[in-house]
C-alpha cells in the first residue's frame, strides 16, 4: 500500500510569500521550468519549497543575459528518509469541506500535493471521487486564500490576535454573555469533542451547525418518524427500484461519490449480470440523475405533493394501510405503485425537497414498502450534513436582538449562501466580538473583527466519521503555505490548552478507538490507521428503529393546503461548483455542466415551449419580477412552466476567478415552515433584449441517427447481448485493408468505456486536467469552442426534444491504430508507438493543425495562445503559486502546439519501469489512467489488449463492445460498451 | 496554325518593330498618371494592415483568428488555396499555350506570369503563418540533423504541398525571369538613364541577342515549359490532396485533383482577365491586347465554367450515390441547405451560372462586362474554397463537435494584406518591367499583318 | 513543467548575442573605502585602487618579486582546479572586516601552508589598504567579465566582408585580374560562414564541455578516484528514481565530521560544507548536465533497469577535479545508444510479455534484443 | 591585339537572312548574328544546336533516382516510423515528392547549365556589337581577323547590297561572348 507519513515537522516555517512570489515574473521560461526545475527534483524539503522560488529568480536574471540559464541544484540539508526526489509519495487523507466527504490519497511530489486520488480501502467512496474533490488540490494553491491573521482588517500576528480574543472571550464570559460557535457540519469526532470541551468553559455557549445546502427536512422528518435526527445511508446496491423525486443523488445530493458506487454496481452488466436496478426519476430541470434515469418524468415542484400523496395512497391501498384521500396526481400511478410493491423491501423512494411534510410522506412510503431494513439504513447514518434550519433562524434572530456577544464562525459563509444574509450581516455588527475562520476569501470575510485563516485540508490534521463506525484520518501533506492555523488549534489555544491538535487527535484516538482495535501498540495502531487512511470499528448496540406514522395525516393536510401558480424557479446545486464554496477554482469554473454542457456562469434553463412563448433564445437575458437577471438556456427535458437555475455563482468577494460570474441565487431561497425552500414562484419574466453568448462546450445534441452511442433495452440485451450493436459485426466482417495490419508485440494498450456505467459526472475531466497540466482558457475562449479538456463527456439527446433520452459518452483520443492524424503531420510530431499509442510529441510540433482537421473524433486540442504565464489567462498557470499544482511528469505545452490525451503515458512508463526494477511482469490493472482512477462508477478500464486475461481484453471481446466511427477503419484502441436501458413500460 | 483570316491579326495597327519597343517601353519611361500612386497607396495601405495582422498573429498566436477546436483551418487556408489557384493561371497560360504553339499568348503571358509569381508569394505566406510555431518552420525540411537524425513524414500531403509550392514558386519565377531577359537587355540598350542602364544591365545578365543565346534560350524555354506543365497540373492536384487524403466527409474525394486544377485555371484566367481589362484600358494597349485576346479568354472561361458546374453536380451525385450518411449530410444538409447555404449557392451562381453570359459575343467584347463577370468568378472561386475548407470541418462525424466558424478582423486583415501585397507587386511590375514580352511580340507582329500575305 | 521556450528564445535573440558581445566592455565604478583601523582617514582615489590591483597582480615591484597574490588566488575562472581560495571568495569574506584583519592574516598567517607561502611578505600598511580597496571593489562588483570572446564573431564578419568584396569585384569593380583569387576567397569564406552558422545553430541549447565553477571546490577525482567512493554512495537515488540526487549535506558530513583538513585544499573548502551544515543552509550547486525540459530522462531506467555504468554518459568522473559535461546530450547521441544497446531480455522477467521477441530468441533467429526493438526510439519514450 | 569586326545592320528580316546566306556562300566567317527575336532560319543557317534537352533528361534521371533513394533510406532504413498503420515503405506516398523534386532538379540544373554555357549571370557584360540589335535591327557580325582589307571591304559591300542600313567597323580589345 501507500506510504504513510508521521509528522510533517514543526509549524515554524513562515514563508515570505510577498517577497518571493510577488516579484515580477520576468522570464516565463524560468518560471515554467521551475517546477520541473532540478531545484525541486534534487529535493528541497517541503518546508523550503517556497524559498526556492527566491533562488530561481537569480537564474532568471542570468538568462536575460542571453546565456543558457544556469540551473542550480539544492540538496537537502538532512535527507529525509521517506522522500526520493523525482518519485511521488502518496498520503492517505480525507476530504471534507462541510458538504462533501471522500477518503482520498494525496499524491505529492517533492513536497507538494499535485493530485487527489480515491482511497481504495475506504468503504465509503473507494477509488471514486467527484470532480470537486479532484479539483480541491488546486484550491490549496489559490491566491485568494487568506494569508495572515488580521484584526479589524489589519494584518497582525497570531500571538497578538490570540491575546485579544482570549481576553474578549473571558470578558464576555464574565458578563454571562452568550458565545456562539457557528460552523459547517462537523464530521470529526475529535473536533466535536474539542468543541464541547471548548464550550464547557463558558457559561452561555451555543454551537450551531449550518449547511449552505440544507438537509434539515430529512433530519427532522427522521427525528419525528424514527426518533433519530439523521440522514440515512441509502444502499442502492440492494435496491431493484429507485424512485427519486428531485433528489440528484448522482450529481450533488448528500454524497454523490458514495451513491454512484452503489448505484452503478447494480447497473453494470460487464460480469454477465442479467438484472439491473431500475431508476425512475421525477424532476423539473434536467439534472445529472434525471439524465441517467431509465424513466424520467417531468413535474412541476408544486405537483410533487400530489405525486407523493397519491403514490402513498396507492401503495397504502394495496398493502392495506390507512389512506389519506386527496387530489390525484395527473398521471395514473397504479403501475408505479405495483412495481414498488413488487420490489418491496428492495426499493428506495427519495425526495430531494427540503420540506418536512414531504420527507415525512417519503418516510411513510418507504416504511410501507419495508425498505428500512435492507435499503435505507438509519443506524449507520451518513453524517455529512447536520444543520437544522430552525436553529440558524433562531441564531439570526438572536443576533438581531444583540443577545449574542461573541460569534465564532468556522468554514461558513452565510453572507453569501444564507438567504437572510442582510440580517446576518447586521447581526454581526451587534456582537462584541466576531471571529471568522475560513480557508479562503469569501463574502463573510471583512465583516468580522478577527480573521483567523485556517489551513487548507491538505495542510491539516483531522479525522472524520462519515458513517458511524467508518472513521478516516486527514494528515497534512504540505506545511502551511501561508500564515494559517487550523480551526482546532485555534480553539485549543483559546481554551488555554498548550497541546496542539495533532496531539489532541492522537490522544483522543488512543482513548476512543485504540482499545477496540485489537492492536497491542498504539503507535502501531495509529500508523496503520494513518497509512490506510481509514479505520472501521463496530458500533455496538444498534436498536431497530420503528416508523411512527403519527405525523403523516398532519403532513398530508399541510401539503394539500399549499397552492402555487405561475412559473416556478427550481434552485439547485450545480455539479461543477456544488454549493459555490469552491467557485474560485478555475478548473471547476470551466467544468461544463454535464447536461447543459455550459460553463462559466449560471443560466435560467427553460423549456422549449416556454422559449417559444417568451420569444427568447439561448443567451437572451430575461429579467424576473424579483430583480433577477439571467441569460436563458433552452434546456431539452425542462418541465414547462419551470425554470432551473444553479447555485454557486455570483460571488462578489471570493477571489478573482469567480468575481461577479453569474448570479447568486441564495438570496432568493425562502424559508417556509422552518425549512429553506429552494423553489420560487414567480411571474413570467421580461425579455430585456440584451444578449450574451453562453459558454457552451457542445452546441449540437442530436446524434443525427449516427451509431455513436449505441443502446438497447434490458429485455433485448438478455435475449441478445449484442443487440443494438449489430453494426459492429457488420463492420468487422466487411473491413478490408490494402496494407497489412501492424502487429504489436508486448503491449498494446486499450481503454474500454462502459457506457452503461458512465453517469457523466465529469470527474474524469478534472482528474485528467490535474494529471496532465491542462490549462484553463476562460469564458471567451470557451465561447470560441477552444476548451482544452483532453477528455470531454459528450451528451446527446434522442426522442423528442421536450422529453429526451440522454446519453453520455466520454470522448478522448481514441489512439487509433490506423490513425488519420498521423499520416498528415508533415514533421512527424505525431506517429504510432509499438505499444499502440498515438504519440504526440509537443517539442516537434510546428502547429499546422492538419491533424486536428483530420481527426474524425476532433479530440486534438491546440494551444491557441500561450496559456502559461499570460496575464490574459490568469487562472492557475499565471502565478508561481498556482503552478505548484503542475505535474512534473507532464510537459507544459507551449503556444502553437497540438496536444491530446496520451493514455497517461507517464503512468504507463512509471509502472513499466517499476516492474522492470522489480524484475516481474506487469500486472493487469496496475496501470491506471487518471480518468479510470477518478471514475466513481468504474466505467473506464485500461489495460493491455495483448494480454487476453486482462480486464480490458475481456471487455473488448464483450458482444456489447464497439468502436466509435468504426466504419472509417481507424481501428481505435478505445472501445465503448453499449448502453442498456431498463426502460420497459411501467404504466400498464 | 494561326488562321488570321478567321481571327484577325495578333497585333493590331501595323506596328513596326521599333514602334513595339517604344510603345511597350513607354510605361517604364514616363510616369503613368495619377491613378498609379493612388492605387499603389491603397495597395500598400492594405499590405501594411496585413503586416499588422501578421505581426499580431505571430506575437500573440493563432488564437487571434476565428479557427477553433473543430475548424482547424479557416480563412488563411481558404485564401491560400485561392491564391495558389490564381497563381496557376499565369504559368498555365503561357506554358500550355507555348506547348500548343498558340501565338496569341505573347501579349498576355508576361503579365500572367508576373501575376503567378506574386500570387504564389501571397499564397506561400499563408500556410507558414498558419503554423502555430512559425519560427520552427525549418522542421519541415528533411535535412540531416543531430536529432537522430529525425526526418519528416513523407506521407503527409502537407509535406508534398510544401515541396510542390516551393518548386512551383522557384520554377515559375525562373520561367518568368527567363522570358524577361531579352526585354531587360532591350531596356538596357535603349535607355538613356545611367542608373537604369546599370540596373537593367545587371539584371539582363549580359544578354546580347546572339544566335547562341537564342538557341539555348529557346530550348530552355521548352524544357522549362514542358516540365512546368507537369508541375502546373501536379501542384494544384497536390494542394487538393491536402483535402482529398483526409477522412473528412466532403474532402475525401478522388474528384478533387482534377477539380482543383480546373478550378485553379478558372480562377487564374478570371484574374488574368480582370488585370488585362484594366491594363489595356489604363495603358492604352488595345493594339496589343486586342479584343480577340479577351474574346479567347472568355471562351476558355465559359468552357471551364461548364466543367466546374459538372464537377459540382458530380460531387453532389457521388455523395448521394455513395449512400454514405456523412457525405450526404455534408453536401445536402450542411452545404446546400445548412448554415452556410449562402456560400454554397453563391459559389454555384458565380462559378457555374454567371460565366454563361460569355456565350454572347456582345458580353465578350464589352470590357465592363468582362470585368464584372471575371470579378464574380474570383468571388465564386473564393466561396468554393470556403465551402470546401469550412463546411466539411464545422459539422463532421461527431455532432458533439459541431461548431460555427466566423473570421476575426485579423483573418480579414491577413487576407487584405495578401491582396495588397499582390496589388503592390503587380503595380511595381507594370511600372518597372515591360508588361509584354517585347521580343516575342516582335516575332509575331507580322502574323496576320499585310506583310505575310 | 517542461517548456521549450528556452531554445526558441535563444534563437530569437541570437543576433543580439552577437551585438551585445561587441559592445560589452568593462568599465567600473569606484568604491570609496574608509579605513578606520590604520587611521588612514582618506578616501581611496582611483589611482590607489589601480595600484591595489597592480599589487594584487604583482605588477608593482616590491621586495619579494616572485610572489604575487594572483599566483594562488585566482581571479578569473580557471579551467583547472586550484585548491586555493579564489580572490573573489577572500574578498567577500573580508568585505565586512577591517584592513587590520586582512593584514593580520596576510602578514602573520596561522595555517602551515600559508605560513610557508606568506612568510616573505613585506607590504606597507598603505599598500595593504590599497589591496583591500581593490578587493572590496572586487567583492562588490563581482568579477568584471573579461572581454567577451569575439574571435569567432570577428572572423565571421571578416569572412562576410571578404565574400561581399569578392562578389562586388567579380561583378562590378573587377580590380583583380586573376579571377581565381576571387573564386577562392568566395569559396573559402562561404565555407567558413556555413560552418560557423551550422555549428552555432547546432550548439544552441547544447553545452558540451560545460564546466561551471561550483560553490565548493569539490573534486570528484579525490572522492571517487582517490578515495574510491562509490557513485551510488552519494548519488543514491540513481538506481531507483528519475533523478540521481545530489547528496544531502548530512551525507557529506558522514565523512567530514572527521575529515576537516584536506591534504591539498586545507580547511577552507571543507569548512564551507561544515558551516553550511551547521547553519542549515543548502549549498547551491550548479547543475552541469542539463536536459531540455521536454525530455524525460530517468536514472532508474538507465542505471537501475538498464545496468549502465555512470561513466558511459558522464565520462571518467574519477579523473575529473572539476566536473565537465563530456557528451553533448543531443537527441542523436541518445538514439545512437538506443539503437545498439542490448537489453537484459532473458534476465528480466518484465520482458516476458514480449512474446514474439521471446519466440525469436528461443528459435535462435535473434541473438539479442536491442532497446530499439522494444520501442526505444519512439517519441513517447522520452517526450510526453 | 584588338579584334576588328565588320558589322552589318539590317532592318528587315528577309534582307538579313539573305545576307547571311550570301556571306556564307562567299565563305565569310560570320562571327555571330544578333536579332531582337529568335529566328529559326538563322539557327539552320549557322548550324546552331543545343544539347540542353539531352542534359535535362539526365538531370531528370538523376533527380528520380536520388529522390527515391533518399526517401527509401530515410523512411525505411534510417528511422522507420509507423504513420497511421502504414508500412515503412509506403511507396504511393513517395510518388508525389519524387515528381516534384525531379522537376525541381531538372529546372535548377538546366538553368545552371544554361547560365554556364551561355555565360549569362548577374552583372555579366557581354560585348554588345550594336545596341540596336535588341530593339529593331538585325545585326550580322563578320570576324575579320583572318581577312585582308579587300575581303573586309567586300563583306561590307555585300551586306550593303543586300539591304543593310548601315555598315560599321569596330575594334574590340576583348570580346565577351
Amino acid at each position: 500500500m501507500k506510504k504513510s507519513r508521521t509528522n510533517p515537522g514543526g509549524a515554524n516555517f513562515v514563508p515570505e510569500v510577498k517577497n518571493n512570489l510577488g516579484s515580477p515574473a520576468e522570464n516565463e521560461n524560468q518560471l515554467l521550468g521551475l517546477l520541473e526545475h532540478d531545484i525541486m527534483k534534487q529535493g528541497t524539503s517541503r518546508r523550503d519549497f517556497l524559498k526556492v522560488f527566491g533562488y530561481s529568480f537569480a537564474s532568471a536574471a542570468l538568462l536575460a543575459s542571453c546565456k543558457r540559464p544556469v540551473q542550480k541544484a539544492l540538496p537537502y540539508i538532512i535527507q529525509p528518509p521517506e522522500i526520493t526526489p523525482g518519485k511521488s509519495l502518496y498520503y492517505a487523507s480525507s476530504f471534507y469541506d462541510g458538504h462533501e466527504y471522500s477518503s482520498i490519497l494525496v499524491k505529492t511530489r517533492d513536497g507538494r500535493p499535485i493530485k487527489i486520488e480515491g482511497n481504495l480501502l475506504s468503504e465509503f467512496n473507494r477509488e471514486g471521487t467527484t470532480a470537486r474533490v479532484q479539483a480541491s488540490v488546486l484550491s490549496l494553491y489559490d491566491d485568494a486564500r487568506l494569508k495572515n491573521p488580521s484584526a479589524e482588517n489589519k494584518q497582525t500576528t497570531w500571538d497578538n490576535i490570540d491575546a485579544q480574543i482570549i481576553n474578549k472571550l473571558k470578558e464576555i464570559n464574565s458578563k454571562n454573555g452568550e458565545i456562539v460557535l457557528l460552523t459547517s457540519s462537523i464530521l470529526s469526532p475529535s473536533t466535536i469533542r474539542l468543541i464541547n470541551e471548548f464550550g464547557a468553559d463558558f457559561h452561555k455557549f451555543k454551537w450551531v451547525q449550518y449547511d449552505a445546502i440544507s438537509y434539515s427536512a430529512i433530519l427532522e422528518a427522521n427525528s419525528i418518524c424514527f426518533g433519530k435526527e439523521a440522514i440515512p445511508d441509502y444502499h442502492f446496491r440492494n435496491a431493484d427500484l429507485v424512485v427519486s423525486v428531485y433528489a440528484d443523488f448522482i450529481g450533488t445530493w448528500i454524497s454523490p461519490a458514495h451513491f454512484i458506487q452503489d448505484y452503478v454496481s447494480r447497473r453494470k452488466l460487464d460480469k454477465g449480470e442479467k438484472t439491473m436496478l431500475r431508476h425512475i426519476h421525477y424532476e423539473s430541470g434536467m439534472s445529472l440523475t434525471g439524465a441517467n434515469a431509465d424513466i424520467r418524468k417531468k413535474i412541476k415542484p408544486s405537483e410533487e405533493k400530489n405525486l407523493l400523496i397519491d403514490l402513498y395512497n396507492r401503495i397504502a391501498e394495496k398493502t392495506g394501510a390507512i389512506t389519506f384521500p386527496s387530489a390525484n396526481f395527473r398521471e395514473d400511478l397504479t403501475g408505479l405503485a405495483d412495481k414498488l410493491i413488487e420490489a418491496k423491501g428492495k426499493s428506495i423512494v427519495i425526495s430531494g425537497t427540503n420540506n418536512l411534510d414531504i420527507q415525512i410522506i417519503v418516510n411513510g412510503i418507504n416504511s410501507l414498502l419495508g425498505n428500512y431494513t435492507n435499503c435505507i439504513d438509519l443506524n449507520n447514518n451518513i453524517k455529512v450534513a447536520s444543520g437544522i434550519d430552525s436553529k440558524m433562524e433562531d441564531l439570526i434572530s438572536e443576533l438581531k436582538e444583540g443577545s449574542v456577544k461573541a460569534l465564532i464562525m468556522y468554514n461558513v459563509n452565510p453572507v453569501y449562501d444564507y438567504h437572510d444574509s442582510e440580517n446576518f450581516r447586521k447581526g454581526i455588527k451587534n456582537t462584541e466580538i466576531s471571529i471568522n475562520m475560513t480557508v479562503s476569501l469569501n463574502e463573510t470575510v471583512g465583516l468580522v473583527k478577527y480573521e483567523c485563516p485556517v489551513n487548507h485540508y491538505l495542510e491539516s490534521w483531522d479525522d472524520a466519521e462519515i458513517i458511524s463506525g467508518q472513521l478516516s484520518l486527514s494528515q497534512p501533506c504540505i506545511n502551511p503555505i501561508f500564515n494559517t492555523r487550523s480551526f482546532q488549534d485555534s480553539l485549543l489555544k483559546w481554551s488555554g490548552s498548550s497541546t496542539n491538535y495533532h496531539d489532541y487527535l492522537t490522544s483522543n484516538w488512543e482513548k476512543q478507538y485504540f482499545p477496540g482495535s485489537g492492536i497491542s501498540d498504539f503507535r502501531n495502531f495509529w500508523n496503520t490507521s494513518l497509512g490506510n487512511g481509514v479505520f472501521n470499528y463496530k458500533v455496538p448496540g444498534f436498536k431497530s428503529l420503528t416508523h411512527k406514522p403519527e405525523r403523516l395525516s398532519q403532513a398530508m393536510k399541510t401539503l394539500e393546503k399549499s397552492e402555487t401558480g405561475g412559473y416556478e424557479i427550481v434552485i439547485s446545486e450545480s455539479v461543477a461548483l456544488g454549493t459555490g464554496m469552491h467557485a474560485n477554482n478555475p478548473w471547476l469554473m470551466e467544468l461544463p455542466d454535464p447536461v447543459s454542457r455550459q460553463c462559466w456562469e449560471n443560466v435560467a434553463a427553460i423549456s422549449i415551449s416556454d422559449a417559444t412563448i417568451w420569444g427568447v433564445q439561448n443567451g437572451d437575458i430575461v429579467k424576473f419580477s424579483n430583480g433577477l437577471k439571467l441569460p436563458v438556456f433552452v434546456q431539452s427535458g425542462q418541465m414547462e412552466g419551470t425554470i432551473s437555475v444553479a447555485l454557486g455563482y455570483g460571488h462578489t468577494n471570493s477571489g478573482p476567478v469567480c468575481f461577479r460570474i453569474g448570479e447568486n441565487l441564495y438570496p432568493f431561497v425562502k424559508s417556509s415552515a422552518g425549512n429553506r425552500n429552494y423553489v420560487i414562484t414567480i411571474e413570467k419574466p421580461i425579455n430585456t433584449f440584451e444578449k450574451r453568448q453562453l459558454a457552451l462546450t457542445q452546441v449540437h445534441s442530436s446524434m443525427e441517427g449516427r451509431p455513436i452511442v449505441r443502446e438497447t433495452s434490458l429485455n433485448k440485451y438478455i435475449i441478445d447481448p449484442s443487440s443494438g450493436n449489430e453494426f459492429h459485426k457488420e463492420f468487422e466482417s466487411t473491413h478490408k485493408t490494402l496494407y497489412p495490419e501492424v502487429k504489436y508485440d508486448g503491449f498494446h494498450w486499450g481503454l474500454a468505456i462502459d457506457l452503461n456505467a458512465c453517469i457523466g459526472c465529469n470527474s474524469c475531466v478534472i482528474a485528467c486536467q490535474a494529471e496532465n497540466n491542462i490549462p484553463v482558457v476562460g469564458k471567451a475562449e470557451v465561447i470560441k469552442r477552444r476548451i482544452m479538456h483532453w477528455i470531454k463527456i459528450d451528451r446527446y439527446y434522442s426522442d423528442t426534444p421536450d422529453d429526451p433520452k440522454v446519453y453520455f459518452q466520454p470522448l478522448a483520443c481514441q489512439h487509433c491504430d490506423n490513425a488519420p492524424c498521423e499520416n498528415v503531420c508533415p514533421v512527424s510530431a505525431t506517429n504510432h508507438s509499438s505499444e499502440g499509442l498515438n504519440q504526440m510529441t509537443y517539442n516537434r510540433c510546428v502547429g499546422t493543425k492538419y491533424c486536428i482537421n483530420n481527426c474524425p473524433y476532433k479530440v486534438r486540442r491546440f494551444n491557441w495562445y500561450r496559456y502559461t504565464n499570460s496575464k490574459n489567462f490568469d487562472f492557475n498557470t499565471a502565478s508561481d503559486l498556482g503552478k505548484m499544482v503542475l505535474n512534473p511528469d507532464v510537459t507544459v505545452r507551449e503556444r502553437g502546439v497540438v496536444e491530446k490525451c496520451s493514455f497517461c503515458v507517464q503512468r504507463i512508463q512509471e509502472k513499466k519501469l517499476q516492474a522492470k526494477l522489480e524484475n516481474r511482469t506487469l500486472n493487469d490493472n496496475e496501470i491506471k489512467t487518471a480518468c479510470m482512477q477518478a471514475c466513481p462508477a468504474g466505467a473506464i478500464v485500461f489495460g493491455n489488449l495483448n494480454d487476453k486475461k486482462s480486464m480490458v481484453s475481456k471487455l473488448f471481446s464483450d458482444p456489447r463492445c464497439y468502436h466509435l466511427l468504426e466504419e472509417l477503419h481507424t481501428l481505435p484502441n478505445t472501445g465503448y460498451l453499449t448502453k442498456v436501458r431498463n426502460d420497459d413500460k411501467i404504466d400498464s | 496554325m494561326y488562321n488570321k483570316k478567321i481571327r484577325g491579326p495578333l497585333v493590331e495597327g501595323n506596328k513596326t518593330l521599333g514602334q513595339i519597343t517604344k510603345e511597350v517601353m513607354k510605361p517604364l519611361e514616363i510616369s503613368p498618371g495619377v491613378w498609379w500612386p493612388i492605387a499603389f497607396g491603397i495597395s500598400s495601405a492594405a499590405a501594411i494592415y496585413g503586416f499588422y495582422a501578421i505581426y499580431i498573429t505571430v506575437t500573440q498566436g493563432i488564437g487571434t483568428w476565428g479557427v477553433n477546436n473543430s475548424v482547424g483551418w479557416g480563412w488563411e487556408i481558404i485564401n491560400f488555396v485561392w491564391w495558389i489557384g490564381i497563381g496557376h493561371a499565369g504559368t498555365a497560360f503561357s506554358i500550355f499555350l507555348l506547348i500548343l504553339r498558340q501565338k496569341w499568348r505573347t501579349s498576355i503571358n508576361r503579365s500572367a506570369e508576373a501575376m503567378t509569381v506574386f500570387a504564389v508569394i501571397s499564397a506561400a505566406l499563408l500556410p507558414a503563418l498558419h503554423m502555430g510555431r512559425v519560427w520552427l518552420v525549418f522542421y519541415i525540411f528533411p535535412y540531416p540533423n543531430t536529432r537522430g537524425p529525425l526526418w519528416v513524414n513523407f506521407n503527409s500531403p502537407l509535406f508534398w504541398d510544401f515541396t510542390a509550392i516551393t518548386a512551383y514558386l522557384l520554377i515559375s519565377a525562373s520561367f518568368w525571369y527567363l522570358g524577361m531577359l531579352p526585354d531587360l537587355a532591350t531596356i538596357r540598350d535603349k535607355t538613356t538613364s545611367k542608373v537604369k542602364k546599370a540596373v537593367y544591365g545587371f539584371f539582363s545578365l549580359g544578354w546580347t541577342g546572339s544566335s547562341r543565346h537564342w538557341i539555348r534560350y529557346e530550348s530552355l524555354s521548352f524544357i522549362l515549359g514542358g516540365i512546368a506543365a507537369v508541375l502546373v497540373v501536379s501542384v494544384h492536384s497536390i494542394v487538393s490532396t491536402d483535402f482529398a487524403v483526409s477522412v473528412e466527409a466532403g474532402w475525401h474525394s478522388t474528384l478533387f485533383p482534377p477539380f482543383f486544377v480546373v478550378g485553379a485555371i478558372f480562377s487564374g484566367f478570371a484574374m488574368v482577365m480582370t488585370l488585362m481589362v484594366l491594363i489595356r484600358k489604363l495603358y492604352h494597349l488595345t493594339d496589343y491586347i486586342t479584343d480577340n485576346h479577351m474574346d479567347a479568354i472568355a471562351r476558355i472561361l465559359v468552357f471551364i465554367s461548364l466543367i466546374m458546374g459538372t464537377a459540382y453536380l458530380t460531387e453532389l451525385f457521388v455523395a448521394w450515390y455513395s449512400g454514405n450518411e456523412y457525405e450526404i449530410f455534408t453536401f445536402f444538409r450542411n452545404r446546400a441547405t445548412g448554415e452556410y447555404t449562402l456560400q454554397f449557392w453563391g459559389m454555384i451562381i458565380c462559378n457555374a451560372l454567371i460565366p454563361q453570359l460569355f456565350w454572347f459575343k456582345k458580353v465578350r467584347r464589352n470590357w465592363i462586362w468582362l470585368l464584372i463577370v471575371s470579378l464574380f468568378i474570383n468571388i465564386g472561386m473564393w466561396l468554393e474554397r470556403f465551402n470546401i475548407v469550412v463546411t466539411s470541418l464545422n459539422k463532421d462525424y461527431l455532432p458533439s463537435n459541431w461548431v460555427s466558424y466566423s473570421p476575426t478582423h485579423i483573418d480579414i486583415g491577413v487576407f487584405l494584406g495578401t491582396i495588397g501585397m499582390f496589388a503592390c507587386g503587380v503595380l511595381l511590375f507594370m511600372r518597372y518591367i515591360p508588361m509584354m514580352a517585347i521580343s516575342e511580340l516582335k516575332s509575331v507582329v507580322h502574323i496576320g499583318n499585310k506583310k505575310e500575305d | 513543467m517542461r517548456n521549450f521556450f528556452s531554445v526558441r528564445k535563444l534563437k530569437f535573440i541570437l543576433p543580439f548575442i552577437f551585438l551585445s558581445g561587441l559592445f560589452t566592455s568593462g568599465y567600473s565604478n569606484l568604491v570609496q573605502v574608509e579605513d578606520s583601523v590604520l587611521n588612514l582617514k582618506k578616501k581611496l582615489t582611483p589611482e590607489d585602487l589601480i595600484i591595489g590591483e597592480r599589487l594584487f597582480f604583482g605588477l608593482v615591484y616590491h621586495d619579494n618579486k616572485s610572489i604575487k597574490c594572483i599566483t594562488c588566488h585566482n581571479i578569473t575562472l580557471s579551467d583547472t582546479l586550484n585548491w586555493n581560495p579564489d580572490a573573489i571568495e577572500i574578498s567577500r569574506k573580508y568585505l565586512n572586516k577591517s584592513t587590520g584583519d586582512l593584514s593580520k592574516v596576510l602578514l602573520r598567517p596561522a595555517g602551515k601552508k600559508m605560513v610557508e607561502v606568506h612568510k616573505d611578505f613585506k607590504l606597507s600598511p598603505e599598500e595593504i589598504v590599497m589591496i583591500k580597496g581593490y578587493m572590496d571593489r572586487l567583492a562588490i562588483q563581482g568579477l568584471i567579465r573579461n572581454k567577451p570572446v569575439i574571435t569567432n564573431l570577428i572572423f565571421f564578419i571578416i569572412a562576410s566582408a571578404l565574400m561581399l568584396f569578392s562578389i562586388i569585384d567579380l561583378i562590378i569593380t573587377k580590380v583583380l585580374k586573376h579571377k581565381w583569387i576571387n573564386y577562392i576567397i568566395l569559396l573559402s569564406s562561404v565555407c567558413f560562414i556555413t560552418y560557423t552558422l551550422v555549428g552555432s545553430a547546432i550548439a544552441i541549447g547544447r553545452s558540451q564541455n560545460y564546466s561551471p565553477d561550483q560553490p565548493i571546490k569539490f573534486s570528484h577525482a579525490v572522492h571517487a578516484g582517490q578515495n574510491q567512493t562509490d557513485c551510488i554512495y552519494c548519488h543514491s537515488f540513481a538506481p531507483y528514481s528519475k533523478s540521481a540526487g545530489i547528496p544531502g549535506e548530512n551525507v557529506c558530513m558522514n565523512c567530514h565530521l572527521l575529515v576537516r583538513n584536506g591534504t591539498r585544499s586545507g580547511a577552507f573548502e571543507i569548512y564551507k560544507i561544515i558551516s553550511a551544515y551547521e547553519n542549515k543552509k543548502p549549498i547551491e550547486w550548479v547543475k552541469v548536465h542539463n536536459l531540455p525540459d521536454h525530455v524525460f530522462f530517468s536514472h532508474a531506467q538507465h542505471v537501475g533497469a538498464g545496468g549502465l555504468k555512470c561513466q558511459e554518459c558522464h565520462g571518467n568522473v574519477k579523473e575529473m577535479n572539476v566536473i565537465i559535461q563530456v557528451k553533448d546530450l543531443s537527441m542523436g547521441w541518445c538514439l545512437d545508444c538506443h539503437r545498439t544497446r542490448k537489453v537484459n531480455f532473458t534476465g528480466n522477467k518484465f520482458y516476458s510479455d514480449y512474446k514474439e521477441l521471446a519466440e525469436k530468441i528461443k528459435n535462435g533467429t535473434l541473438d539479442s534484443v536491442t532497446v530499439e526493438m522494444i520501442g526505444g526510439r519512439e517519441c513517447m519514450k522520452c517526450h510526453y | 591585339m584588338d579584334r576588328i569586326f565588320k558589322i552589318g545592320v539590317f532592318d528587315e528580316e528577309e534582307k538579313f537572312l539573305s545576307s547571311i546566306k550570301s556571306l556564307q556562300e562567299q565563305n565569310f566567317l560570320i562571327y555571330d548574328v544578333f536579332t531582337p527575336y529568335p529566328i529559326h532560319e538563322v539557327f539552320h543557317l549557322l548550324k546552331r544546336k543545343s544539347r540542353l534537352p539531352t542534359a535535362a533528361y539526365f538531370f531528370g534521371l538523376f533527380g528520380i533516382i536520388s529522390t527515391l533513394a533518399f526517401l527509401y533510406y530515410t523512411s525505411v532504413l534510417n528511422w522507420p516510423v509507423v504513420y497511421g498503420g502504414k508500412p515503412f515503405n509506403s511507396f504511393p506516398s513517395f510518388i508525389v515528392v519524387t515528381i516534384i523534386l525531379t522537376i525541381l532538379t531538372v529546372t535548377i540544373a538546366s538553368l545552371a547549365l544554361f547560365s554556364y554555357r551561355s555565360k549569362l549571370f548577374p552583372g555579366r557584360e557581354n560585348t554588345i556589337f550594336d545596341p540596336r540589335a535588341t530593339d529593331d535591327k538585325f545585326v550580322i557580325v563578320v570576324e575579320t581577323g583572318a581577312m585582308d582589307i579587300t575581303s573586309i571591304e567586300k563583306a561590307g559591300k555585300l551586306m550593303n547590297e543586300l539591304g543593310a542600313v548601315e555598315i560599321i567597323e569596330k575594334e574590340f580589345g576583348k570580346v565577351n561572348a
